[in-house]
């Protein structure tokens, strides 16, 4: 069975303050990059796993996510799959 | 010569390499060019450094063990030592200024707990450019959160330290660390291969590619090439560190332990050599048996890499299980690699075939030692001659007052400490800000004080006085902290030693150290000397930082520079002379780095340190403070800064 | 006598810390519980003590919370007797469901090590029944990810039970912003659970336990705790032994 | 002009230890997640950019990444867009 690798963006959910992303939109505009309005900064998980079908290997990813990967009271969580 | 061309790119000339031929007679391969080029590189082999190193006092009453093994041992009495050591990480915090900083704190930490010591404090000796380049804010800000990062996570507070800022290191900031440790005299561990059979043992994290040639990297000047030299950078994992740590305390209690270094520059090449070295005995190492975090690395590879976080043990034959258990107990990986021989001979198998073979004492014995030419530097005829009366007094001294209180070099740097976790282990009873930072020590009714210091502009306007002034201020610190100085660990950071300007200051410094260290007896137990710190032809200031350790014996009788009731005193311990030279204000207020460090008599010094401790220890001091850069005035406004809130004071000339 | 049970994690660096403060300075008896253990029979209170536990990856707590002693705490705490998280104790008790809330980042993004004011907001718990309300401890803290968060909803909750155990404050009591290092919603740097038994606190109160260590209010807490379990925990009204409220 | 919304994914560079990978790696084995084979963490990094054509926001948060959000000595950066 060929590897699947997967990709987990955890972000923030909308309300709750992100200080790193405040700073870094500050800092751009210091560069003079005057056109980005908002930064915001979140974890990128990517996970290699074996023999497993997309539909298994998304249930199985979600459940990591409620566990442990993300905090359900401040983050959001999407899984893609690389091709 | 076919592999001639390989042994110069790994920075070897070619006289080291026809000494290798010599030695081996026969021509190296490219793994054991590897091997001779680690170990006989100015990082490991001090070659360009070692016949001065010989003029410093390393012996004392309290001393037990000097420099040679990886830290220091100062007896502090009731059966206690300390164990110190500094090392410098100014190369790899150039590239990637987190992550040097914060393995440089990782590597010093290994070196105090492999001797079987806890470490139970940490300073950080700093220095950087121009404040107003971004490129300094960058370093900056890098080196000090790594340092905060590792520090904080392991668990071991940074107590101290100092920052300076210079021009001279625009281009090669400075990352000196300190560690000190604390253990029973009879439960010291060296760094020995002994025992032909015993096993030698692998532990703490596996092995990747990361740093390769750190040792080599350390001795090249810095020019621009050597920034693609990327990956050369080594990643810390201070979590597993903090593991390591614990396991290595709970296998010294077993008593199965012969032999312990930590596997720092050149990774397990310098380890295994070293600790054979020591012993006089041989080692085989099975290297396919090494864990490894990369697939289809080379014994080359593995044999140079400094992933963090290892250490090379040689425990009793036939009790392996018993090491296993506790590495395994903290997640830990354990692989028993090779064994201790009589060969005299660091033997590298894989799979069966030797891949490199090299009698040890051609490497640490028959190293290359150089005695460079060393000539006085043409800059100083111009900084000497520097007339007084030429120099206008400013009309508003208040305002020169102020601007000297909020200058980079003297202004206060709670804005780094504060991102230390100085009170964790709960043993700080001085926190960082006075002269020296104090640690008590559980159980006893003792203290420890420790302060690092140098003036890298007096070194450079005379290196001889500039280092003696670096030991002698070191020891007025403890003293006025009510600590008696007992020795002292250094970090010496200089130029390129094949420019003779650089070797004069190096051998001057030498010599003014030893001359500073005598008189005051305070040996020196232990160092590191860094060379080639130098950006396209621009060296640093001659930098040689001392970080010295006193002891406390009462811990009641500690004190603070800060004034601390209405109505006290306030008296000038020793002559103040009419001399500017280096000082802060001078440069500063008149753009001038001229003139004569001030004299220093070491006499004098070893009178009022005696005398201040005399009188802290009868009772009758509530403060003392060291008058350093900015001089009296700006001493006293220190003083008057209390924890507490301001305090004022009132002085008649 | 009273017996603590100091719980350690790969990666706890303040449980030294807290079994010097309990044993040789409060002369309690004290054990370390390492986290693989499964039971906490024969303990009277649980400290959870600050530290990087699993070097703080992922997230503060995120792992440490599934070690095996985590059941053991949750069952010593529904029995309603004394659990107090500190700093990466908090961060577990909150990542473990035992208490409400996350932590974010400093606002500051920096690590921040300085003594700091707290104010007594709830004097119904185990580790401030010696403590008059309004009262200002003087506490340090040593954090990078303290910045307390709670949906407004639940920080409602926390209101109308009473939860909020302490707030960062000046040297008067006033909750004031500047006075707030972290960022924390309201200034919170401590809250219990409904019930008041299981406390979360961000400062260190195993750090100020002695004056040559530049305080001593933090042993207060400890003797809260030790009062409380020796009264086994029957709810009278405010104590005998009266503590003047402490003037900085 | 609409908005844009670009993606940037900063992850260590192939070899450079990554820490919060290994231990995240070894809490999802001790959850049971056996057939996870390596994790790694890297940060992921929303920006809003104004009236920019993809290719001179591509080229513009090439820069950002060069300048400020990814470290050259040890990150690779890559740059998605979202429609």
């Amino acid at each position: 069975m060929k590897e699947l690798k997967a990709k987990v963006e955890i972000k923030f959910k909308p309300g709750v303050l992100d200080p790193q992303g405040k700073a870094i939109l500050s800092a751009l505009h210091n560069l003079g990059y005057g056109e980005v309005e908002d930064a915001r900064v979140g974890k990128l998980i990517e996970l290699k796993l074996k023999d497993k079908s997309k539909e298994e290997a998304t249930r199985r990813i979600e459940e990591m996510c409620k566990k442990l990967l993300a905090n359900p009271v401040i983050e959001d969580f999407i899984i893609r799959f690389e091709e | 010569m076919k592999n001639l061309k390989i042994a110069l790119d790994h920075g070897l000339t070619k006289e080291e390499y026809r000494r290798i031929v010599e030695l081996l007679n026969r021509e190296p391969n490219v793994v054991e060019i590897g091997i001779f080029a680690a170990m006989w590189s100015e990082h490991c082999s001090y070659k360009s450094s070692k016949i001065h190193l010989k003029r410093l006092p390393t012996r004392g009453e309290r001393v037990v063990q000097g420099p040679g093994e990886n830290a220091g041992v100062v007896d502090i009495g009731d059966g206690i030592c300390v164990v110190f050591k500094m090392e410098s990480h100014n190369h790899p915090s150039f590239i990637e200024p987190f992550q040097g900083a914060a393995t440089g704190v990782g590597g010093i930490l290994r070196d105090i707990f492999t001797m079987g010591a806890r470490p139970i404090a940490l300073l950080d000796s700093l220095r950087f450019g121009d404040p107003k380049l971004p490129i300094t804010r960058y370093l900056l800000e890098g080196v000090v959160s790594g340092i905060s990062w590792y520090g904080n996570c392991i668990g071991i507070p940074t107590v101290g330290g100092e920052t300076y800022f210079e021009e001279c290191y625009n281009g090669n900031p400075l990352v000196n660390v300190f560690a000190l440790g604390i253990t029973r005299k009879n439960e010291i561990f060296k760094g020995q291969a002994k025992g032909i059979g015993n096993p030698i043992v692998y532990v703490g994290s596996k092995t990747g590619r990361d740093g390769i040639h750190g040792a080599v990297m350390a001795s090249e000047t810095f020019t621009r090439e050597t920034q693609e030299k990327r990956p050369a950078v080594q990643v810390g994992d201070p979590f597993t560190e903090k593991l390591l740590l614990e396991a290595c305390l709970e296998l010294f209690k077993t008593g199965i332990v012969v032999g312990i270094q930590d596997m720092g520059a050149a990774g397990l090449t310098s380890s295994s050599i070293e600790m054979a070295g020591r012993a006089g005995t041989g080692i085989t190492l099975n290297i396919d048996r090494v864990p490894r975090r990369e697939s289809g690395m080379t014994p080359y590879e593995v044999m140079l890499s400094e992933s963090q976080e290892r250490m090379l043990v040689v425990i009793q034959k036939g009790k392996e299980e018993v090491a296993e258990r506790i590495f395994k107990k903290w997640g830990l990986d354990f692989a028993v690699i090779g064994e201790v021989t009589d060969s005299g001979r660091l033997r590298v198998v894989e799979n069966g075939k030797t891949v490199a073979d090299i009698p040890v004492d051609s490497i640490t014995e028959k190293a290359p030692v150089y005695k460079r030419p060393a000539k006085q530097p043409s800059y100083l005829k111009k900084t000497r001659n520097l007339d007084l009366e030429s120099i206008p007094i400013p009309d508003n001294l208040n305002s020169t007052f102020l601007s000297l209180l909020s200058s980079p070099n003297i202004s206060n740097k709670r804005w780094i400490y504060e991102q230390y976790d100085y009170m964790v282990r709960t043993n700080t009873v001085v926190a960082p800000g006075s002269d020296a930072a104090i640690i008590r020590i559980k159980g006893t009714n003792k203290a420890i004080a420790i302060t690092s210091n140098c003036n890298s502009r007096y070194c450079y306007l005379d290196s001889y006085t500039g280092a003696a002034i670096a030991v002698a201020e070191s020891a007025r610190n403890l003293a006025c902290s009510g600590a008696i100085p007992l020795a002292f660990t250094d970090c010496l950071n200089f130029g390129n030693p094949e420019k003779p300007e650089i070797m004069w200051q190096f051998e001057q410094s030498i010599d003014g150290m030893s001359e500073a260290a005598v008189k005051l007896n305070t040996p020196v137990v232990s160092g590191n000397v860094s060379f080639y710190n130098e950006t396209e032809g621009k060296a640093i200031y001659p930098t040689p930082t001392v970080a010295m350790v006193g002891l406390i014996e009462d811990i009641g009788k500690l004190t603070t520079q800060w004034f601390k009731k209405e109505g006290d005193l306030v008296v000038l311990l020793g002559n103040t002379k009419e001399e500017l030279g280096g000082s802060e204000y001078l440069k500063l207020v008149h753009g001038l780095v001229m003139g004569l460090p001030p004299s220093l008599d070491l006499d004098t010094e070893l009178r009022l340190i005696r005398t201040l401790l005399e009188a802290i220890t009868s009772g009758i001091i509530n403060s003392a403070h060291d008058i350093s850069e900015g001089g009296l005035a700006i001493a006293l406004a220190e003083s008057c800064f209390t924890p507490n809130g301001p305090i004022g004071v009132e002085i008649d000339f | 006598m009273p017996r603590f049970g100091i719980v350690v994690f790969p990666g706890s660096n303040c449980d030294h810390d807290c079994y010097h403060a309990i044993k040789h300075i409060l002369n309690q008896q004290c054990e370390f519980v390492w986290h693989e253990e499964k039971s906490l029979d024969g303990f009277d209170c649980v400290v959870i003590p600050g530290g990087f536990s699993y070097g703080d990856y992922l997230r503060p707590g995120a792992i440490a919370r599934f070690s095996p002693i985590m059941q053991a705490i949750k069952g010593f705490a529904s029995d309603g007797k004394p659990v107090i998280g500190i700093c990466n104790g908090f961060q577990i008790l909150v990542e473990a469901k035992l208490l409400p809330g996350a932590f974010l980042r400093n606002a500051s993004l920096k690590f921040i090590c300085r003594w700091v004011n707290i104010r007594v907001e709830n004097t119904k718990t185990p580790f401030t029944c010696l403590l008059r309300e309004g009262t200002v401890l003087r506490i340090p803290i040593a954090h990078g990810e303290g910045n307390y968060f709670i949906s407004l909803e639940e920080l409602n909750q926390l209101r109308k039970n009473s939860q909020i155990v302490f707030r960062y404050c000046n040297t008067r009591g006033e909750i004031t912003s500047q006075s707030n290092p972290n960022g924390s919603i309201e200034n919170i740097a401590g809250v219990c659970n409904p019930e008041g038994n299981v406390l979360g606190m961000m400062p260190h109160p195993e750090r100020c336990c002695e004056d040559i260590l530049g305080g001593h209010h933090g042993k207060l807490i400890f003797q809260s705790v030790i009062y409380w379990i020796s009264q086994r925990g029957s709810k009278q009204g405010q104590s005998q032994l009266k503590i003047e409220p402490l003037t900085v």
